[in-house]
Order: structure tokens, then C-alpha cells, then sequence
């Protein structure tokens, strides 16, 4: 089992447990349900075309992915993680109290956080501040100070949107889109109020707290860690939005639609040349320790990597992933080649 | 030396019964730990997604049960008020009125009905039912949210007429010859005999099995994970997505395990919460049941 | 215990115009043959029995009276029995009405689950028999009267049937029967589980009752045949064997099969 | 004849009518559920059963050698992993002329399933003396055109929300003019595990998963089930302890199935270190989900076996063991498997316990045994059920119908077996 | 029939001496006392009868003689049984060795659903009584011809035991009886639900039976008591009312209540 060895202070002494004789020969990977497609994707082909077991992936969202994945080494735990954002300082001190220490980063590519409708009613067209606005918890006043957020429509932020209730499905805080999302999105939004801006440098806990945190009342629904279920549910209810990867809306264009934001379509070209606002690196994190004990690690890494998946015109780019270029890539691959270790600076 | 053996075997529900209770009230204690009891008994607010790392922000964490208590009561409701009517009839209409040969086509139908896993009533409600509605509703005029409690109540309220009409099937079975006789004797037509001798007399076996069958509809998941939403509602209206503990224990732990936050300990603490619920209403239930058959034992 | 009657020894008793009569009844249980050719008269305001052996078809005979068996699916019901002057079993005839008109009591005393009052007032309700609520109270106390069981429980007409003691039980069967007014009432062995005491408490009250009803009445007990009846009907194996005055079928049966029932010989 | 004997009476028909009115209730009732039911059928074999068959396209493809197996050493594994991708393109262009553009090639290609190419190379594994040959192969299309062949794609709809362009529609239609698409028996449904696209999908893991876990549930759950219904009705005396375990039991039976996965999750995986995601621990789940189940059925058939029969035994001087195992059981055994059947059938429907113990998981090999990760049919319908790809919606249809053919297999055969048993009597 | 008893109208009957006495059996069922401070002594080689009314505890007293009733959870027997000079109900007593001398025939034919030949052999095959095959095949045979019933199944001995008739089930648990070699035979209403041919059949047996083994029958009919038993025990209400030789209590009855039984005015 994965869940309960981790029960947080006791898991520190189980470490040496370890990697052992691996009793283990298929591949486990969990993290981010936005890498998730492309992870199966690539898992797939290697099962197909390699005489080794397709590894078993899971959703868990990035930070729940990195959490169990820093939790332990050895045949219990997962041996890579997907994640849709960077791997954090404190998620990288929790592996080394874990005994792992070597970690190997694979960045996959680019991707853009939508804000998505039904293509049953019209297309939004938003700005940072107005998605900031429909979607914190507390919100300026405007006299300087702070209210509980009471927009319930969204012609209550700007009489030029449409006159529906404003319901937004997102991700929990165990995903990396939700982070990516706080940070490019929420930021973006809040940094226009000035005074908000200013706090940044004087009071930087305060700065998070009016920036970062979401409604919690039915403004926002957690969705949990499934994509699908949100573009399915976007489906079922046209008044909805949803934030979820760019990869989704690509394999579900004719379904849903992304809407603009800043005056920016959330289309392949626009997140590759970094145009549209809300865009972000994919990665996974790799344990080096396994490498080797578990077969087939290596040449997963080395298929992830291929330029006929996620180079240019990869299988990974028809699944929504929006390629590196080919320098950038081909710089990744010798890096993954070389299993150079993480070090973050 | 058999018999120790058999008496071992017959050990095994009780272990599982301790294994329940035990495994649920040790996370669940875990968890009282975080969050206050009365937090979780009385609180109006459930947004448990708090945060990962300390450099995050999340939600607030509230753990109120309530609301998700009221949006699986609603949907119960709904589905109660499909299946009594139906169910009770279907019984009354299989064991009074029906000919042997009628009652042989209709008996394995409703049996299939029953046999359906729930995740194809899911797939049917989300699929098919609940666009039906909302269009219905928007031809209406109506604001129907397509994750209504309806459509969930409703697919659900199907599933359990069978297992109303069996139980009421055997109750109204149960109601001895000897009144229906007397009855007839009297002169009595057969809908005569049925409401006023039969139905009263099997009266409390029926609310015994109505009330197995408010216990299943608490405890049914995949319709409901299937076909209602994810929105904590604290809402009587049928038309606006509700959620349940049974979505809510889903949504939390599926993928992402990590034991050591409230997040995922609220799970078994709502599970606990509806293992007493639904307990509860057995014990009473098969009381109910007991008392009658020993009525006409 | 009085009994007037004529001294024949011929089948038919005809001490009063019959009431009913079956004529050539047969019956079937899906394919088994449970009554054979069966011919008897019920004669007005007397009491008549049917004996014989444990499943001779008496119980069946007797539920024909007012179609009882159509009760059952696998029942099937030939030949002719008049009721005032209409084949019962004509399409015709209303069973709902008929059993009106025809009451019945069973072995085991099967009050409803209700109070002693709605026991007795279920008949007239169903049938509309009331127009007002005293009326219907008139009734109920009438009928409980003539079935002797006013005075027991006069102060308790709203406790459940269910809570009498079984003689008591029975005579409230009786008292539902008798207050929709019925002209013959059927009985299927009414005492068989009853204690001595009770039984001869309803055995008087049947004597007392024949002034007002026809009474058909099933009994294992040949005592009690030869105590309560005045003609006797004598069943074995489906068939009619013997009917008669009662005094001269226990004295000097026509048929040696009824001859070495009564002395123990079958059954 | 007094009239009020008469069916015509005026009170008669009202009370009669009331009577057919109430009739009429129950078989209104009866027959809402079980049109709900047809219904329900229906909708689902209307969409489920094109999934049975999918779209092929003929392409000629030239086996290059140079291409596929550049170095010559036929190694299994290098064929397999051969570049087939240009072959199966330059065969395609053959037929669709002027597709130059890299991003019109790339289009073009999207027409096949992106699993073309390794279907390719496993056939070329099996088969290397097709290197060097010019041949017209048939290899699957992708989803898109799938749907579109199958008609379920609405070509009047706005092109710019629809996954397959008109361009798309012109090349299937040129395709198809020259008979080089055809819809075949989709065998991969049936031979291959999950997929992330719909045309490669399968059932096959899923199914294996299901039958290992019911093994395992069978064998657990049938022996403690009826060995307990035994101690209960042959042997136990009537005191407080197996008062408790009788409410205990019938307690179980109504305990929500999604509480015995969080049993599964928080005993068998966290404290007894189980492996996840497999039908051992799914069995030993639903095992004491089906246990209440089977012993309750069980305990009714040994009431039903006539005490006459142990009397007879008991009579003869047999002891309590023999009377049970050599008469009573024997008699009961037909009966005992029959709820076991029906306890199983429920068990093969149930989804809930299994999402709590990780049985959810992307799982593409064909699991050999109990303790490889594996789904189940049900949950398999789950994840399909939520993937938003339309062509998943045929496959859910498809599955949950695969599904439905099981239970009803079961639940005839537990029909057969109660026939055999009434016989007997 | 032939009937040798003395002319006493005593309690016991002491033609020949006895192969079991009980002496003050009381039986409970739970609370309820359904056997009272019960002696009755059982003559070698003849037939003891157990009549009176419904209920009134002569299955119960039967069951007694060889321990069935220790098949019952709530019951509970105290006194003494004497067997081959042993208490019965003592701890040292083997259950299955004493069932095994003391055989029972119950009153509806209950054979195993096995073959005629597996039915007869299943008692000889538990108890380890023979050696070959052919030894059981005669067991089975030469108990199969006492009971009457070999001439009729012999061809057949591998077809169902429950394919024949009511009757010669009946036999056939008769002959499963006698396979095992029991001293004793008892049998509780065994004629009770068979028709009255098969019924002679199984008396005529009966009465070829007492030269080899003792037995001891229930019956709820006077009529067979009076004809195949040379004693008869009457039971009212778990009371042993009187017991003695048969003609002397059919026709001189000590005790008044007997009187009434038997001329049908209680029962
Ligand atoms: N519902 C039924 N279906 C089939 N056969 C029946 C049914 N009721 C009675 N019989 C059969 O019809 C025959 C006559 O039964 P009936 O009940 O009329 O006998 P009875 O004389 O009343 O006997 P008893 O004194 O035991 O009440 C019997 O052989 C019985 O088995
Ligand atoms: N298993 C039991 N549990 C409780 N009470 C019982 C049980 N068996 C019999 N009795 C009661 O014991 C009393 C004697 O019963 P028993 O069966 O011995 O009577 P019987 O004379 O054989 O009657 P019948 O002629 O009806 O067979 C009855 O009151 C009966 O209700
Ligand atoms: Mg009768
Ligand atoms: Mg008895
Ligand atoms: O699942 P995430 O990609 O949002 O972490």
C-alpha cells in the first residue's frame, strides 16, 4: 500500500526498507492528471512496442503525485511522478528526509491553463482581473479595503459580461494546475488593484492571502483530481466554466471551448510563443535509485523523450502537449540521457 | 473439532464487523483530532480541499457534514418518492392480481432490474436522463442544473422498486390466508380486501422494508458519482446540483491518499457518519420486520 | 337441543322447501377430481353437517355454497347449485353479492387486525349497508348481540379482535358474518380449535341462530354432528355417500361405508 | 332471482370499478419500471452495439527494408519497433494525391489510429518475410473516422468545432470511393486492455480482472459463507453469542459496498501491506461483501430441507456430522449455490469498494494472475463512462452490454440450478 | 390378530418381562411441561400402543425411548429410562450406539433422496455392520424382504427412494430400520397419512414384526390401537391417564377421562 506507510513522522524510520531485491517489474507513475494523458499515451506505446509491462499510471494531481512519490523509496512507492508544475524547495527537502536524494527532471513540454466553456453558449471573453474577481475569496472594496467576495452573476463584476451565475469547476490544491493557476492567473488578476501590488514587497503573507485563496461557496467547485470529469460536466451544465490543460481542450474542441483571456485565444500558437497569459512547463521527476532495480525505467525516459513523441511533430503534440522547440529539446534529452540529477537553485 | 471449525467461519462476520468499525473509527478519531465533532455534526459548510504545503494557500477547511447530509437526503427522497409508489404497487398487483403466468414474466424482469450493476444506472442517469430533464425544464422555463438532484433521485428511485416490491412481496405474502378469507367471505371485492384488510395488516412490514430501502439509497455510490454533482448545496429545490458523503468519500479518495491530512481522514469520518446512518435504520427496520413476522409466525 | 324432523331414511330431508341446492357438483383441483357427482339439498333455516374422513372434499363441498373456490386459481367448479332460484355459478350472478348474501366462519378464528368494533362493521361498511353512524353502531351491537358476545365485550369495543380469547374470537366471526345480514351462513369446522367449554357455547348458539339462518356446517366430530344438526351429509373420498335426517344416519345408515365410519372402522 | 345478486347493480359497478381502477394502478406501476428498463436497454444497445464493429482502411505499403529494419538483424524486438509511421503515410498519399504540407501529412496520417504503426510491426515480427514486399494491408481508423464511417458525426455542424475537418471528410470519402474502407468485427475489443484511444480499447484486461477477483471472492466467500449458514442452522444453540453473530450478519448485509472498500483500503492495503490495484484484494473485498449474502440464502435452504430427512439420519444413529455432511448438505448444496451465484453475480456488478482500493488505474497489460494490477469490467465502464472522447461513449455502451450478458449468464444459470432443485422436491 | 394378554386392569401389563421401563419422566420444552412424572414399562416382543388427544405428548414420550429428543434445543428430559438394565440418559451412554439398538419409524415415509438400496444401506454402512459387499448386499436384501417389501422393488433397488408409492416408502423405512439390527422399533403415527390398503399392509406387518422385535407405536387412531397392540398406553395433556392390556382399556377403562376419550367426547 502507498497511503498509510506515509503517515507522516513514522515514515522517516522506514526508509531503509528500501530498495531491496525488487520484487516489482512494472513501471509505477502517478502525479498530475494534466501530464496523465500524455504519460499513458507515451506508457502505452512503450508496453506496445517493448517487451516490458506498460506501467501502471495513476491521477493524483501534482502535489498529491509528488507528496507519495516523496514519501519513500522502494517497491511501495512510485518510481516517477508527473507534475505540472516545478517541483517545490519543500517538496525536494521532504524526498531527501526520505532517503532520495537523486532525482532526474524530464521536462515534457508547454501547456496553457484554459478557462473553458460548453460550445452550447457563447464564448467568454475575460481579463485577468475579471477572473481574479469572480473567482477569490475576498475582494477589494473599493474604498482600500477588503469584502467578502458577492458577486453572484457576472455582470455584477462587469455589466458587459453575461447575466448568469458565475459557477467555475477547478482543480484541488493537490494539483499543479490549481498552483500554476494561482500564480499566473490569481497574481495576474490581483496585481492590478495597485495597493494589492504594493503589498507584495511590504507584507508578503497578507499579498498570498488575498491573492491566492478561492470563494468557497458554490462560486467555485473543487472538482478533484479528474479532468474528464470536468469537461464532462461542462457538457451537462453550459453555464459552467472549467480550468483545467490546454491538452484537454484540444481533445475536446468540439465540446468545449477555451475562452479569451486578455484578449488572447488559448490556441497552440499563442501558448508556444508564450502570448497567452496563463501558460506553463510540464514535467515528471524521476527516481534515480530506481533506475536499473525496476526494468524498463531507462527506456521509458529515453521513449518520453524521442522527438517522435514529444518532439515537433511527436504523437504527444495530437494529444494537446505543445512541443519544446527542437533545441530546447534536444538539450533535455542528452540531460535525461546523462541522468543528470536535480539541483534546484 | 468440525465444530470449531464452523464456529471459526461464522467468526468471520464478526471480524468484519470490528474491521469496519475499527478501521473507520481509527481514522475517524484521527481526524476528530483536527476538526472538532461538532464542527463535523453541525457545521453548514463543506470545502475540505485545505492546503498541500505551507507555501500554499487552500480552501478554509470547513468539515461541516451537513451539507452533504441534506444532499443525500434529497436525492433518497426523490428516489423514495419514485420507488414506494411504484415498488408497493408492483407487490401488491405481483401477489394479488397477477396470474401465475403473468407473474412469471414479471418476477425475473424485476429481479434483472435489481441484478443491474449501479454503475449502468450511473451512466444511463448522466447520459440520458439528466439532459432529458434539463431540456424539459429549459422547454419549461425552468433552471435546471443538469447535475440536478432529479436525475440522480430518479434513476435511483427506479433501481430501488425492485428491491421494495420484493421485500413488500413477501410481506404482503406473509399476510395469512385466513384474513384474505375472511374478507372474501364478507363479500368483499379483491381491491377491498387488498386496502382494507391486507395493506393495513402488512402495514409495518412494509415500512420495515421501506426504510431498508431509504438505507440503501444512503448508502448507493455510483449513481451518484455518476449522475450528481460536486457542489455542497445546503438546498431542498430538486432542480440545483446537490452532492452526497458517498461522491465526497469518492472524490477524496480516489488517486491522491495522503493519510496524514484532514482531507482524506474526513472520508472515513463520513463514512462512519453513514455506516451509523444506515445501521441505525437497519436495526430499526429489521426490528420492525422481526415484530411483524412474529405477528403471524 | 331440538330437533324436528321427518323419520325417512332416503337421502333428501325435506323437512322445509330447500334454500339451496347442488345439483350433479363437481370439482377439480387442476386435474385431480376433489368433489365427484355430488347432489344434496340444504333445507331452510336447519342445520346441516358434513363428516367424513380428513380430506373427503367436505371443506371443498362446503366453499362452493358461496364460491369460495374461485379463490383458487387451480379450482374448477361443474354442475348446477340454485340460490334463490339462479345458478350461482351463472355469469350473471355477482360473487361479491353472493357472498353477501351467503356468510361465512372458518376453522381458525381469523378476526382482522383491527378493533372489535371495525371487525363487525367491516361488512356493512363495504357494503354500504349504513347510511349513518348510529345506524352502523345499531348494527354492530345487534349483530354482537345475536352472536352472544355483546356482554363480554360491550365496555371493549375498541381493543383489536386479536386480543379476545379463541371461543371469544369465533363468535366474533360469527358476529362479522351475521352483520351483513346473510340468509345461510357456512361454518368449516368452527370448534375444532376451541376448548370443550367454548365449543358448547357456540354449539348453543348455532341452535339458537337456525330460527333466523341456514346453517351449513363442516365437523371432524361425529358428536358433535349428531349434537347441533338435523340433516347429516356423509363424504368419503369426494363422493356423497349417505344424506339423511342426522337422527336416522347415526342409528341406521343406509350404506356400510357410512355404517364403519361411525363405528371406527375408517379413517 | 333478487336483482341485487346481479352484476348489473348500480353499487356493484362502482365497487367493481374501483376494483379494475386499482387493478389498473399496479400495472401502471409495474409496467413504468419495467419500460424504464427497456428503456434503459435500448439506449444503450443503440449506442453500445456499433462498437462490435470498426473501420478498417486499406492502404499499400511498401516494406522497406531500409526503413524497418535498417541494420538487418531481424531481432523481434527491432521490427517491432520499426518506423512504420512513413510507410503506412506514403501508402495513404498513394491514394490521396497533393498531400504535400508537413501539416496536411500530418493530418492525413491522423486519418489511421495512432496504434497502426505498432499493429504493423507486431504483424511484421510475426511475419518478417513481408519485409521487402508490396502489400495492400488493413489497418484500424482512427476514432474520428470511425464515428464518421459509423454515421455519428454531424458533417452540417460548425467546422470549427468538429474533430474531423471537411478536408478529413473528402479524403475518407476518396478512400471510400475506392473501396478501401470497411467495417469488421472489432476482435481488438475483445483481445486487448484499456487504451487512451478509443479504437485500440479493449475489454479483455478488464474482464481477466473481474474473473480473477470473483475467483478469489468464490473461494473465500463460498466455503466461510456456507460452512457458517451450517454452524448456524445445524449446530449453534440458541445463546447471546451467535444471537450476535446472526445480527452481525444481517447487520453486514446492509452496510453501503463502498464502506467495505475503505475496509479494503485501510486493513488489507495500509495495515496488512496487500498489494494495490489487484483482484486479490478486490476478491478478498468483495468476499465479505457477498459473505452476509450467501450465508442468509444458505441458512433459508437448510430451514427448507425437511427436518424429516435429519430425523431419518438421527434415527438410524448417525451423529450430528453425518446427518449434516451426508444429508443435509448434500441436499442443500444445489440451493447454496444458487444465492452463491447471485451473491457472485452482485459482487461482478459492484464498482464502488473497488474504486476505494485503487482498482481505477490506467492498466493496459493483461493481468496473468491474482496479483497483477488489474481493473474490473464495472470500473472499466466507470473510466470510459468519464473520458469525454465520443468514441468511449460506444465503447461504455459496449462493455456495460458485455456486462449485462455475464449477469444474465449467471443469473440463468442460478435459475437452472433452483429449477433442478424444485424438481427434486 | 391374535391378542395374548392377561385380564388385569392394573397399570402394567406383565405377559413377558420388560425390555425398557421409565420411571418418572418429566419432559420440558423450555418452560413448558409437556411430559409429567410419566412410568410405563415396555414388554418384550409385543406391541405398546401411545394414544389420546392432539398434543397431548405421546410423540414426545415416544422420542423419549431413544434420545431424538435430545435433537431439540429446548428440550430437556429428567428421570429415569431404563434400557438393557442402563439409564439411558447417562452420561456413559453412546447416543448413536443406542439409536442404533432402538430404531424409529416417523409418521410421514421419509426416505433419503438416494436409491432404494443406498436408503436400506445407509445405517449398516455408518455403523461399520459389514464386512464385503456382499454382506451388505444381503443386510440390505434380507431386510428389505422382513419389512414386505423386497417382491415389489427388487428389480429396481437403484432407483430413488422417493419414486415409490406412499406405502412402500413407508416399508422402505421400516426395512431401513431393521438393517441396522435394532432390538427395538418406534414408530410415531406411521399409518397416519397413508390410505387405508397400505395401512392394513403395514399393520399385517407390524404383527410379523413383535416375534423378532419389540415395538412401540403412536397412533392417533382407536381403531389401530385396538387392533394391532397388545398394550395400550392413553395420554392426556402429558399426563399418563392409564395404561394396560389393550382389550381392557377399550372395554373397561379404569379411569373416567379414558372412558370420555374414547367414546369421542373429549379429543
Ligand atoms: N388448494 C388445493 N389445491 C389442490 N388440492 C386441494 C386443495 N385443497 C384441497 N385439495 C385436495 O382436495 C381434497 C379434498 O380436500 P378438502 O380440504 O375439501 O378435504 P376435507 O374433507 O375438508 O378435509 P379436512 O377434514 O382435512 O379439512 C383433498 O385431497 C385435498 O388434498
Ligand atoms: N419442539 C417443540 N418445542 C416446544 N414445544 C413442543 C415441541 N414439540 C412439541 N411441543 C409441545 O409439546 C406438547 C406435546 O407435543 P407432542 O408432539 O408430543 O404431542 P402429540 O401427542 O404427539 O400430538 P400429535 O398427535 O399432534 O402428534 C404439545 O403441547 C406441543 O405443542
Ligand atoms: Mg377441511
Ligand atoms: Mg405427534
Ligand atoms: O493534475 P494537475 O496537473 O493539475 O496537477
Amino acid at each position: 500500500g502507498n497511503g498509510g506507510d506515509n503517515t507522516s513522522e513514522t515514515s522517516v524510520a522506514k526508509v531503509e526498507a528500501a530498495p531491496s531485491a525488487s520484487g516489482r517489474d512494472q513501471i509505477k507513475i502517478v502525479g498530475s492528471s494534466t501530464v496523465y494523458p500524455f504519460a499513458t499515451t507515451v506508457a502505452e506505446n512503450f508496453g506496445r512496442s517493448t517487451s516490458f509491462k506498460t506501467p501502471i499510471v495513476e491521477s493524483t494531481g501534482s502535489g498529491g503525485g509528488l507528496k507519495l512519490f516523496c514519501s519513500g523509496l522502494g517497491d511501495n512507492y512510485p518510481d516517477i511522478t508527473n507534475a505540472s508544475r516545478r517541483i517545490k524547495s519543500s517538496e525536494v527537502e521532504l524526498c531527501a528526509e526520505n532517503g532520495i536524494n537523486d532525482i532526474v527532471e524530464v521536462k515534457v513540454g508547454y501547456d496553457g491553463i484554459v478557462v473553458a466553456n460548453s460550445t452550447k453558449s457563447d464564448r467568454m471573453e475575460l481579463t485577468l482581473r475579471e477572473l481574479y474577481l469572480a473567482l477569490a475569496k475576498d475582494v477589494p472594496d473599493g474604498k482600500g479595503g477588503l469584502k467578502p467576495n458577492d458577486y453572484i452573476n457576472w455582470s455584477d463584476i462587469n455589466p458587459a459580461l453575461k447575466d448568469t451565475k458565475i459557477e467555475i469547476m477547478g482543480p484541488p490544491p493537490t494539483s499543479g494546475t490549481r498552483d500554476a493557476f494561482v500564480e499566473l492567473a490569481m497574481e495576474g488578476g490581483c496585481q492590478t488593484f495597485d495597493w494589492i501590488k504594493a503589498l507584495k514587497k511590504t507584507d508578503k503573507n497578507t499579498y498570498k492571502a488575498i491573492c491566492h485563496a478561492f470563494r468557497e461557496d458554490d462560486g467555485f467547485i473543487e472538482a478533484g483530481e479528474n479532468d474528464n470529469l470536468i469537461v464532462r460536466k461542462l457538457n451537462a451544465n453550459p453555464n459552467a466554466l472549467g480550468i483545467f490543460g490546454f491538452g484537454f481542450l484540444d481533445q475536446n474542441g468540439d465540446s468545449v471551448q477555451g475562452s479569451v483571456i486578455d484578449d488572447t485565444l488559448p490556441t497552440f500558437e499563442n501558448i508556444s510563443d508564450g502570448s497567452y497569459p496563463v501558460s506553463r512547463s510540464l514535467y515528471f521527476y524521476v527516481k534515480k535509485d530506481m533506475i536499473g532495480t525496476v526494468p524498463g525505467i531507462a527506456e521509458y525516459l529515453t521513449e518520453f523523450t524521442s522527438v517522435r513523441a514529444s518532439g515537433q511533430d511527436g504523437y504527444l503534440s495530437e494529444k494537446g502537449l505543445i512541443p519544446m522547440n527542437a533545441e530546447e529539446h534536444a538539450q533535455w534529452q542528452s540531460q535525461v540521457r546523462a541522468q543528470k540529477t536535480l539541483s534546484l537553485n | 473439532m468440525i465444530q470449531g471449525v464452523l464456529i471459526a467461519c461464522s467468526f468471520v462476520a464478526i471480524f468484519t464487523t470490528i474491521g469496519i468499525v475499527a478501521s473507520l473509527a481509527f481514522e475517524a478519531y484521527r481526524f476528530f483530532g483536527r476538526i472538532p465533532l461538532t464542527d463535523f455534526l453541525f457545521g453548514l459548510e463543506w470545502s475540505p480541499q485545505t492546503a498541500m504545503r505551507s507555501d500554499q494557500v487552500g480552501a478554509s477547511g470547513k468539515f461541516g457534514v451537513l451539507p452533504l447530509l441534506s444532499g443525500t437526503l434529497l436525492i433518497s427522497f426523490i428516489a423514495m418518492c419514485v420507488a414506494t409508489p411504484l415498488g408497493i404497487l408492483s407487490a401488491v398487483y405481483l401477489a394479488e392480481f397477477a396470474r401465475p403466468k403473468t407473474r412469471n414474466i414479471i418476477k425475473p424482469m424485476l429481479e434483472l432490474l435489481a441484478g443491474i450493476p449501479t454503475v449502468v444506472y450511473g451512466f444511463f442517469a448522466a447520459l440520458v436522463v439528466a439532459p432529458i430533464i434539463r431540456n424539459m425544464g429549459s422547454g419549461a422555463g425552468f433552471q435546471i442544473s443538469s447535475e440536478s438532484a432529479l436525475a440522480a433521485g430518479l434513476v435511483m428511485g427506479i433501481m430501488l422498486v425492485p428491491f421494495i416490491s420484493s421485500l413488500s412481496d413477501d410481506v404482503i405474502n406473509a399476510v395469512p390466508q385466513a384474513l384474505r378469507d375472511a374478507s372474501y367471505g364478507m363479500g368483499a371485492t379483491e381491491t377491498e380486501t387488498i386496502t382494507k384488510v391486507v395493506l393495513p395488516a402488512a402495514t409495518p412490514g412494509i415500512i420495515g422494508s421501506l426504510l431498508l430501502a431509504v438505507s440503501r439509497a444512503i448508502g448507493e455510490t455510483m449513481i451518484v458519482v455518476m449522475a450528481a454533482g460536486l457542489a455542497a448545496n445546503l438546498t431542498a429545490n430538486p432542480f440545483e446540483a446537490v452532492t452526497t458523503m458517498t461522491v465526497q468519500i469518492v472524490t477524496l479518495l480516489t488517486g491522491d491518499q495522503e493519510f496524514d491530512s484532514a482531507k482524506t481522514l474526513a472520508a472515513f469520518a463520513i463514512a462512519l457518519f453513514l455506516l451509523v446512518l444506515t445501521l441505525g435504520l437497519n436495526i430499526v427496520a429489521l426490528r420492525i420486520v422481526d415484530k411483524y413476522k412474529q405477528k403471524y409466525a | 337441543m331440538e330437533k324436528n324432523m321427518t323419520e325417512e331414511k332416503t337421502a333428501q330431508t325435506d323437512a322445509s322447501t330447500p334454500i339451496m341446492t347442488a345439483s350433479g357438483v363437481d370439482v377439480f383441483y387442476g386435474k385431480k377430481q376433489a368433489i365427484k357427482n355430488v347432489s344434496l339439498d340444504i333445507p331452510e333455516n336447519q342445520i346441516t353437517a358434513l363428516i367424513g374422513p380428513s380430506g373427503c372434499g367436505k371443506s371443498t363441498f362446503l366453499r362452493c355454497f358461496n364460491r369460495m373456490n374461485d379463490t383458487i386459481d387451480s379450482c374448477r367448479v361443474t354442475g348446477d347449485i340454485q340460490f334463490a332460484g339462479q345458478d350461482i355459478y351463472s355469469s350473471k350472478v355477482d360473487v361479491v353479492a353472493l357472498r353477501s348474501r351467503i356468510g361465512m366462519v372458518f376453522q381458525k378464528a381469523n378476526p382482522f387486525p383491527k378493533s372489535i368494533f371495525d371487525n363487525v362493521a367491516y361488512g356493512p361498511r363495504i357494503h354500504g349497508l349504513a347510511e349513518t353512524k348510529d345506524h352502523l353502531e345499531d348494527i354492530v351491537i345487534t349483530s354482537l348481540r345475536r352472536a352472544g358476545l355483546y356482554d363480554e365485550v360491550s365496555d371493549r369495543l375498541n381493543e383489536p379482535g386479536t386480543s379476545l380469547s379463541g371461543g371469544q374470537q369465533q363468535r366474533l366471526c360469527i358476529a362479522r358474518a351475521i352483520a351483513v345480514d346473510p340468509q345461510i351462513i357456512l361454518m368449516d369446522e368452527p370448534c375444532s380449535a376451541l376448548d370443550p367449554i367454548a365449543t358448547a357455547i357456540i354449539e348453543n348458539l348455532m341452535d339458537s341462530m337456525k330460527e333466523k339462518y341456514t346453517i351449513v356446517i363442516v365437523t371432524h366430530s361425529m358428536q358433535q354432528a349428531a349434537r347441533v344438526s338435523q340433516q347429516t351429509a356423509f363424504f368419503h373420498l369426494g363422493e356423497l355417500v349417505e344424506s339423511g335426517a342426522t337422527e336416522s344416519i347415526f342409528t341406521n345408515p343406509a350404506q356400510e361405508r357410512t355404517q364403519n365410519y361411525i363405528s371406527g372402522r375408517i379413517g | 332471482m333478487p336483482d341485487y345478486l346481479l352484476t348489473t347493480s348500480p353499487q356493484m359497478a362502482k365497487r367493481h370499478a374501483r376494483h379494475s381502477r386499482f387493478q389498473w394502478y399496479g400495472r401502471i406501476a409495474i409496467g413504468i419500471s419495467i419500460s424504464f428498463m427497456l428503456l434503459m436497454f435500448a439506449a444503450i444497445f443503440a449506442r453500445g452495439t456499433g462498437a462490435f464493429q470498426k473501420t478498417m482502411i486499406a492502404v499499400d505499403v511498401e516494406f522497406t527494408e531500409s526503413v524497418i529494419d535498417p541494420n538487418g538483424s531481424r531481432a523481434e524486438m527491432d521490427l517491432k519497433q520499426g518506423n512504420y509511421k512513413p510507410l503506412i503515410l506514403s501508402g495513404l498519399q498513394k491514394v490521396v494525391p497533393g498531400v504535400t504540407e508537413r501539416k496536411d501529412r500530418n493530418n492525413l496520417y491522423k486519418l489511421v489510429s495512432g496504434g497502426a504503426a505498432f499493429d504493423l510491426g507486431e504483424r511484421v515480427a510475426a511475419n518478417p518475410d513481408m519485409i521487402g514486399t508490396n502489400q495492400r494491408v488493413w489497418i484500424a481508423a482512427s476514432s474520428e473516422v470511425d464515428l464518421y464511417v459509423k454515421g455519428k458525426v454531424d458533417v452540417e455542424s460548425d467546422e470549427a468545432i468538429r474533430r474531423l475537418k471537411d478536408q478529413d471528410i473528402a479524403w475518407i470519402n476518396m478512400l471510400q470511393d475506392e473501396g478501401r474502407v470497411k467495417k469488421k468485427f472489432n476482435r481488438v475489443f475483445f483481445t486487448s486492455g484499456d487504451s487512451r484511444a478509443p479504437e485500440m480499447a479493449g475489454i479483455l484486461s478488464a474482464a481477466l480482472g473481474s474473473f480473477f477477483s470473483l475467483l478469489v471472492c468464490f473461494l473465500i466467500a463460498f466455503p466461510l459463507g456456507i460452512l457458517t449458514a451450517v454452524y448456524l442452522e445445524e449446530y449453534a444453540k440458541k445463546n447471546r453469542l451467535t444471537n450476535l453473530i446472526e445480527v452481525n450478519i444481517n447487520n453486514l448485509a446492509a452496510v453501503p459496498s463502498i464502506v467495505f472498500g475503505l475496509l479494503g483500503l485501510a486493513v488489507f492495503l495500509n495495515f496488512f501491506n496487500l498489494p494495490r490495484s489487484t483482484p486479490l484484494v478486490g476478491g478478498m473485498v468483495l468476499a465479505l461483501m457477498t459473505l452476509p449474502t450467501i450465508i442468509i440464502a444458505s441458512r433459508s435452504i437448510l430451514r427448507s430441507i425437511p427436518q424429516s430427512t435429519r430425523d431419518a439420519a438421527m434415527g438410524l444413529g448417525a451423529s450430528k456430522t453425518q446427518t449434516t455432511f451426508h444429508h443435509v448438505v448434500p441436499l442443500a448444496m444445489p440451493g447454496m449455490l444458487t444465492g452463491t451465484i447471485l451473491g457472485m453475480a452482485r459482487a461482478l456488478g459492484e464498482t464502488a469498494p473497488l474504486l476505494m482500493i485503487g482498482m481505477v488505474a490506467f492498466i493496459v497489460d493483461i493481468p496473468k494472475g491474482v496479483t497483477d494490477v488489474a481493473t474490473s469490467l464495472p470500473v472499466q465502464i466507470f473510466l470510459w463512462a468519464d473520458s469525454p472522447e465520443k468514441g468511449f461513449v460506444e465503447l461504455t455502451s459496449a462493455a456495460i452490454i458485455v456486462l449485462l450478458v455475464f449477469l444474465i449468464l449467471m443469473n440463468l444459470f442460478a435459475v437452472y440450478l433452483r429449477r433442478r432443485l424444485e424438481r427434486r422436491w
